[in-house]
């Protein structure tokens, strides 16, 4: 263990760790931020949501948007696999369906980032788990 | 210097910074009742635990009631000692204290002398509101000391004298809440402790919880005994204290009236441990110089400093915490213990009378000297050469129950030849008077001279610790002084260390020496009352004849006929002993 | 109070502690503790041989063992049963709990079974105060204890058990 | 290091680890292994959570599911339901008392809703046992901040202006404490942390410890700073295993880091820590019987002043302060005096821990800004009296504190409400009573305690608690009579005014304040021989009902000393000289013919 000499040592450590607890913050402060869930069922992580799930987060790191990703069970549109919910801040969940890399980047960039609608959008006549 | 205005019951005082409340108040005058506050001004003894909460008065501006006792004047400060606030509080503690305290004043040995009595006595309690449960503990008798803490108000002097002051560490506060009390480590009784008996436990309790053993009852029936005869022997310092026990003032001198009043008791022969102190030098003295003279001559395995061994707490004292310099006091018995051993031998044979049928007892300052006379050592087939130990206030006590009005006896000599003494004897009774006379001898043993100047003022004092040097004619003699064990126990430790420079030290346990004893009459806290009876035993010596032990002339006539010379054989088995490592022992 | 005779062992445990604290009278809190710990209590003989090894008087030593409710100057039972009797215990009625031991083992407070097995004492808030009342055997916590459990507690050590690991004097 | 998608947060504290939460947190970790997700899911056990009535708790984030009274088995369905479905555990879930709805995030529970956490911040959230934790959490940035851009006296001057008071129960002004020991002159000076929380019901230090042990320790570094000593001492009770073995692993690896030990962040400050271990002694708790104890010797206080401050440890100026207290140290220097002297009343200022206790549903450890009313304390916070019941009373401030009733319950929490109320804050336990609760008897309980407590040094707490004792013993046994209540309150006041230290200067308070509050309670008893609450034994009967009993012997084989006598399948009946009042016979009664009076 190296011994924090200064308080720019300290800063770096502190930047560091900080990415590793970032996940408590978030949960903390979930109504406040960018919630997506990720349905990860047999069927889709069949359908690559596994990767989905990587990447949003990456993605999301990328453009520094704070956000949750979790995975959730099957919403049960295993025809639309992999799909995913997002919640904007004071906004309804949508649920987007079919979602690859090109959707998650499109919908990264256009539905979180300007808030315009992507096409996909489910009907959002089922019950998150929560409620 | 810094000093503080404040006020106190309207009066405007100023005092120096540092005084306390109560300190301030008694310089005008105003006395603020206390009960476990205790100083010994110039000895260095303070016991301030602040634990009774007698002496609590009104400090305005503060929440809660402040004990005068532990709280600092400040600049300002408006006080009220005796508010009704106050003296309903200090009353009600004083019940509190008196509800787990037994009512068995009529047959307490402190009736009279009752800190505690005299003080709900003050406060008017005729009743007390809080009645219930009372702590209980076993009784202890040990040879010297009684300790009945039924009787304790945790004002924890003894612990303090004890642990602070004498540093034998044989008690200690234990327990805590209702059932905490002063005691030795397990509870076990005094006898199985590293008690010296020093009585200084005693000389400071305010109440009836720590008393020394009385023997008054085994001397009523032995003067009553026919078939008796019974000598007494009185130490130097009972008779610059014993007056106060009959209403004299502290520092008065009734060596005469003693000798009457013991007369008047029924002894056969009314003697003096003076006497003996006088032979004590003769040994001891010619000790010293044998040892210097072997050292001087460049002996290395000789035993310097040599150490004084009249105080039998002292003695124990060593025996308990310094086994590994157990060769290094002096081997001359104590003042006491010689008596002893020459009247049931010397004496006896002059009257005729068979040591079985022979009494000794003595008068003294200590409550020790009643452990010292119990020790196997001191006895010849199973008989005691010193029967009983009375302590002065012991003496007080049958004086006032033989209806003898002390002050109204005519003054009186001590009989011969155990009775006649010098100033060298006398100062005995005083810190650092052992070895002033040891010196007054040694020096002309010594040097062959003729000593011109017989008040070592160097050697006087009540600092705990002394040093002086003494010029024996060309040889520096260095002396070391110390009274109070904890002082002691420095010197020692130096001694261990290989540091100490003394050539000769005197070790007396209590403070002020033989006179600040724990059999002496209660000093109350008072300590004027020890100077006023250093200053007496001063008086004393510098008003006898012969003032150095070696021309008393009954001396020199008790080598002649008896001894032989100090250090013969038969001094030495009558006149010296050994000690023992009581370290590990069950004590 | 009956002696015993310390084995070198014991001495050896002791004087090593004292030793760890650099026979510092200052420590002997530290030091009374850590021998408790290895040898389950701290009898006179132990006592009187801190106060050597620390140079300070015996009385000392025990003045403070028995202001401290910690320490224990008997053997503890080989399962040392604790009562919390912390308020939230009390009003969630620890005092029943206590009494129900007490029956059931048949001793008082400060006392062990003949056998040697269980000791019982109360002891101050041990801050679970959610699962008041609480009782404790060793190191163990039992909460939201009610009488009528306390035989299946006292039987679970009653026989089968494996003795803590303590040092015999 | 992993890069978790998932963290699950297993509550370490004293009482969920009791519930067995360490098997919890084994148990998941070993589903985690099974499912193959040790890369994506991270099992760290916390410090407490506080809502201790409902351990062991278990949180999952990033989606904050809070889950309650979780068992060792039911890490196999978080596992697999949770994690590897992505559906909550249904019966895991808190349920809103009040609609018996499930609540899966603790932000909407009633319980954490109104607490602002300072001095717990981390607690329940970090890692106790991981510095980088703390340190990804600002840690240590107060002390550095304090050493490279700020004067002792800046920073004491910063603690002065957040208007902080010692959250020990005396409420001395933090900074003006720090101030006369920087000012005192020594060759050496002390900081010492009192954990020595004796108050039976209070876990606060406790929890703290466990739970977030770099704050304290960083904040004695800053007070080390301030009053210019090198030295921190520990005072710890010995009942506190856990917090010990924290604090041990906290002080490691700070000094591994070299956040303690020489030349601190480059600068020429040093500070280290020690442990001092306290042995079973409340008195303790009182900072000169404290110094006393760390020294070796009997914990009895000495008359102050000389204060610590000046004169302490060693006879050297020493600070010593709570847990509580330096856990907001470091907030402060960071947020600013400003942040934390905007929550809290006029002269009590930030946030109070309490540690909830008694007959109420949400037991537990509670951080709310100064001035929240006992009502939300108790009733939205806690939940209400357990069981339906009704409110009696609460007791802050453990045996130096008093029995707050109804009329006190929209008065805002701060020291000196409290005082004025009868009670004191204390370090915050807070204990609630029902109508089942005799006020006589719990005055007498806690005069038991400070009984067993007190040094014994001097004459009021040491003879004038055990005359309080008895005298209440009396009454509870329908002993007392109307004058034994003139002389209680009369001694009490005597031992408030003249006892040596602050244990015997307040012992009288529950006794006071009961009669203050229960005066009609106290009447029953010595008056009408009665206890209105059915508690005191001797004043209670245990009567049969001849018309209900049906003589099922049921009473009579439970009765443990044979005071049940009768005949099969005929009324039976109980001899009072016998009975000890346990209770047996009306709990197991199964015909309601078991009747009290």
């Amino acid at each position: 263990m190296n011994k924090i000499k200064s308080l720019d040592d300290l800063r770096q450590l502190r930047e560091g760790m900080q990415a590793k607890i970032k996940l408590r913050e978030s949960g903390d402060n979930a109504e406040n931020i960018v919630r997506i869930k990720v349905a990860m069922s047999t069927c889709g992580i069949a359908s690559g949501a596994k990767e989905i799930m990587t990447y949003l987060m990456d993605e999301l790191e990328q453009h520094s948007i704070e956000a949750v990703v979790s995975q959730t069970g099957c919403m049960g549109y295993c025809f639309a696999e992999p799909t995913i919910e997002v919640t904007l801040p004071g906004k309804d969940p949508i649920v987007f369906g079919d979602v690859d890399k090109y959707r998650a980047a499109e919908i990264i960039e256009k539905y979180i980032i300007h808030n315009e609608l992507v096409d996909g959008i489910l009907p959002a006549n089922y019950r998150t788990i929560d409620n | 210097m810094d000093m503080i205005n404040l006020t106190i019951d309207n009066r405007p005082v100023s005092v120096e910074r540092g005084t306390s409340v109560l300190q301030a108040a008694s310089q005008i005058g105003i006395n603020i009742p206390s009960l476990c506050y205790m100083k010994l001004e110039d000895l260095n003894i303070e016991n301030k635990p602040g634990g009774c909460r007698v002496c609590v008065v009104e400090v305005e501006g503060r929440r809660n009631l402040a004990p005068a006792c532990c709280t600092d004047v400040s600049e300002g400060m408006v006080v009220k000692t005796h508010s009704m606030r106050a003296i309903h509080a200090r009353r009600t503690v004083v019940e509190l204290i008196l509800s787990d305290h037994p009512t068995d004043c009529l047959k307490c040995a402190k009736a009279g002398n009752c800190d505690l009595q005299s003080l709900a006595q003050y406060l008017g309690i005729r009743e007390i509101h809080y009645e219930g449960e009372q702590s209980t503990f076993r009784e202890d008798t040990s040879p010297a000391i009684i300790r009945e803490l039924d009787k304790c108000i945790r004002c924890r002097r003894c612990e303090m004298m004890c642990n602070e002051v004498q540093s034998v560490g044989a008690l200690s506060a234990i327990n805590r809440g209702f059932n905490a009390v002063v005691s030795p480590a397990f509870e076990m009784n005094l006898d199985h402790s590293v008690c010296t008996y020093c009585g200084q436990c005693v000389a400071v309790c305010p109440t009836g919880a720590l008393t020394e053993v009385d023997n008054t009852g085994a001397v009523i029936r032995a003067l009553s005994n026919p078939d008796k005869t019974v000598i007494v022997q009185t130490a130097p310092a009972v008779r610059a204290a014993l007056g106060e026990e009959f209403g004299n003032e502290p520092g008065t001198l009734v060596t005469g009236k003693l000798a009457a009043a013991l007369r008047r008791l029924g002894f056969n022969y009314v003697f003096d441990t003076d006497f003996a102190a006088d032979l004590t030098i003769l040994e001891e003295g010619t000790e010293l110089l044998n040892r210097l003279t072997a050292y001087l001559g460049g002996d290395k395995e000789v035993k310097l400093p040599m150490l004084t061994s009249c105080c039998p707490a002292w003695v124990k004292f060593f025996e308990h915490q310094f086994p590994e310099l157990k060769d290094i006091p002096s081997s001359a018995r104590s003042p006491q213990q010689m008596f002893g051993s020459i009247a049931k031998s010397y004496f006896a044979d002059k009257i005729g009378v068979n040591r079985k049928d022979l009494v000794v007892v003595s008068i003294m300052p200590c409550v020790a000297k009643k452990y010292e006379c119990s020790r196997e050592e001191f006895s010849v087939n199973g008989n005691p050469d010193v029967d009983f130990a009375l302590t002065t206030r012991e003496l007080a006590h049958l004086i006032n129950l033989a209806n003898i009005d002390f002050k109204s006896l005519p003054d009186e000599d001590f009989d011969q030849p155990l009775g006649e003494s010098t100033g060298a004897g006398v100062i005995f009774g005083t810190t650092g008077g052992v070895i002033e006379a040891a010196i007054r001898t040694a020096y002309e043993v010594f040097t062959g001279k003729k000593l011109e100047r017989l008040d070592f003022t160097e050697l006087r004092g009540m600092e705990g610790l002394r040093r002086a040097t003494i010029d024996f004619d060309g040889l520096p003699i260095h002396i070391g002084i110390a009274h109070g064990l904890g002082n002691a126990r420095k010197l020692l430790e130096d001694i261990q260390q290989g540091k100490s420079q003394f050539h000769a030290i005197e070790i007396m346990s209590c403070p002020g020496g033989c006179i600040g004893g724990g059999g002496q009459p209660y000093h109350h806290g008072d300590a004027e009352i020890l100077k006023k009876r250093q200053m007496a035993i001063y008086r004393e010596d510098a008003g006898k004849p012969i003032r150095k032990s070696h021309e008393n002339p009954y001396i020199t006539k008790l080598y002649e006929e008896f001894l032989g010379s100090p250090m013969s054989e038969k001094a030495h088995h009558l006149l010296h002993t050994e000690y023992f490592d009581r370290s590990k022992s069950e004590r | 109070m009956p002696k015993i005779k310390l084995s070198q062992r014991t001495i050896e445990i002791v004087k090593e502690i004292c030793s760890t604290f650099e026979n510092n009278e200052g420590e002997l809190i530290n030091v009374l503790h850590e021998a408790q710990h290895k040898l389950g209590y701290l009898p006179a003989e132990v006592q009187e041989l801190i106060a050597n090894e620390l140079n300070m008087s015996v009385a000392k030593v025990y003045g403070v063992v028995t202001f401290y409710s910690f320490f224990n100057m008997i053997p503890q039972g080989e399962f040392p049963i604790s009562v919390c009797m912390g308020t939230a215990c009390y009003v969630r009625g620890a005092e029943q709990i206590l009494h129900e031991i007490k029956r059931q083992l048949n001793i008082e407070v400060g006392q062990s079974t003949p056998d040697g097995k269980f000791s019982l004492n109360c002891l101050r808030c041990v801050g679970a105060c959610g699962l008041a009342p609480v009782v404790m055997v060793g190191e163990k916590v039992y909460g939201r204890v009610a009488p009528q459990q306390i035989r299946k507690i006292i039987a679970e050590y009653q026989e089968g058990c494996v003795r803590p690991e303590r040092h015999e004097m | 290091m992993a890069d978790y998608k998932m963290h699950l947060l297993v509550c370490g504290g004293t009482g969920c680890k009791a519930s067995e939460s360490e098997q919890i947190r084994d148990n998941l970790l070993a589903e985690v292994e099974n499912h193959d997700l040790t890369d994506e899911v991270q099992v760290v056990m916390t410090g407490c959570f506080g809502f201790c009535e409902k351990g062991p708790i278990v949180k999952v984030l990033p989606d904050n599911t809070f889950y309650v009274q979780v068992k060792p088995e039911d890490a196999v369905t978080i596992v697999e339901e949770h994690l590897v479905k992505g559906r909550q555990v249904n019966h895991l879930l808190y349920r809103d008392p009040e609609n018996d709805k499930p609540v899966s995030d603790s932000k909407h529970m009633d319980f954490y809703k109104k607490q602002v956490r300072i001095a717990l911040r981390n607690c329940g959230f970090i890692n106790p046992e991981n510095i980088d934790e703390y340190i990804a959490r600002d840690g240590y940035a107060a002390l550095a901040k304090c050493l490279s851009e700020q004067t002792p006296q800046e920073v004491i001057d910063e603690i002065k202006r957040s208007g902080q008071r010692g959250r020990g129960g005396g409420g001395f002004p933090t900074g003006l404490k720090w101030e006369i020991t920087s000012k005192s002159v020594a060759d050496q000076k002390y900081v010492v942390c009192n954990a020595d929380e004796g108050d039976p019901g209070a876990f606060m230090d406790r929890s703290i410890l466990e739970g977030d042990p770099h704050s304290v320790i960083e904040a004695m570094a800053i007070c080390g700073y301030c009053t210019g000593s090198s030295k921190g001492l520990v005072y710890i009770r010995a009942e506190y295993p856990l917090a010990i073995q924290r604090l041990k692993t906290a002080i490691t690896q700070a000094r591994e880091y070299g956040l303690l030990g020489e030349k601190i962040f480059g600068t020429p400050f040093c500070f280290d820590i020690t442990l001092r271990y306290g042995a079973g002694a409340f008195v303790c708790g009182e900072e000169t019987a404290l110094i006393h104890s760390m020294e070796g010797l009997r914990g009895e206080p000495t008359f102050k002043p000389p204060f610590p401050s000046e004169s302490g440890y060693l006879g050297k100026p020493t600070t010593v302060n709570n847990v509580e207290t330096l856990a907001s140290i470091p907030v402060i220097i960071n947020k600013g005096a400003g942040f934390f002297s905007s929550i809290g009343t006029e002269k009590s200022k930030g946030t109070k821990v309490f540690a909830l206790a008694g007959k109420i549903n949400n037991v537990g450890l509670i951080e709310v800004p100064m001035g929240t009313t006992l009502r939300e304390v108790i009733f939205d916070i806690g939940g209400g009296i357990k069981g339906g019941k009704k409110f009696k009373a609460v007791q802050t401030g453990g045996p130096s504190g008093g029995c707050l009733t109804n009329s006190f319950l929209d008065t805002p929490i701060d020291y000196d409400n409290l005082i004025s109320a009868g009670s004191m804050m204390g370090s915050g336990g807070m204990i609630v009573m029902d109508e089942d609760d005799c006020m006589v008897s719990i005055a007498k309980f806690y005069l038991e305690f400070t009984l067993d407590e007190s040094c014994g040094k001097c004459t009021p707490c040491r003879i004038g608690n055990k005359r309080l004792f008895e005298m209440l013993d009396k009454i509870t046994k329908g002993l007392g009579n109307e004058e034994d209540l003139t002389r209680l309150r009369t001694l009490c006041k005597v031992i408030k005014d003249t006892s040596l230290c602050g244990l015997g200067q307040t012992s009288p308070n529950p006794i006071l304040s009961t009669l203050d509050n229960f005066f009609d309670e106290y009447l029953a008893h010595v008056r009408d021989h009665k206890c209105p609450a059915g508690q005191c034994k001797s004043l209670v009967k245990y009567t049969i009902n001849n018309d209900k009993c049906t003589g099922c012997t049921l009473c009579f084989r439970n009765c443990p000393v044979g005071a049940i006598t009768g005949e099969k399948r005929s009324p039976h009946y109980i001899d009072n000289s016998i009975c000890i009042k346990c209770g047996v016979c009306y709990d197991k009664c199964k015909f309601d013919a078991v009747s009290v009076s």
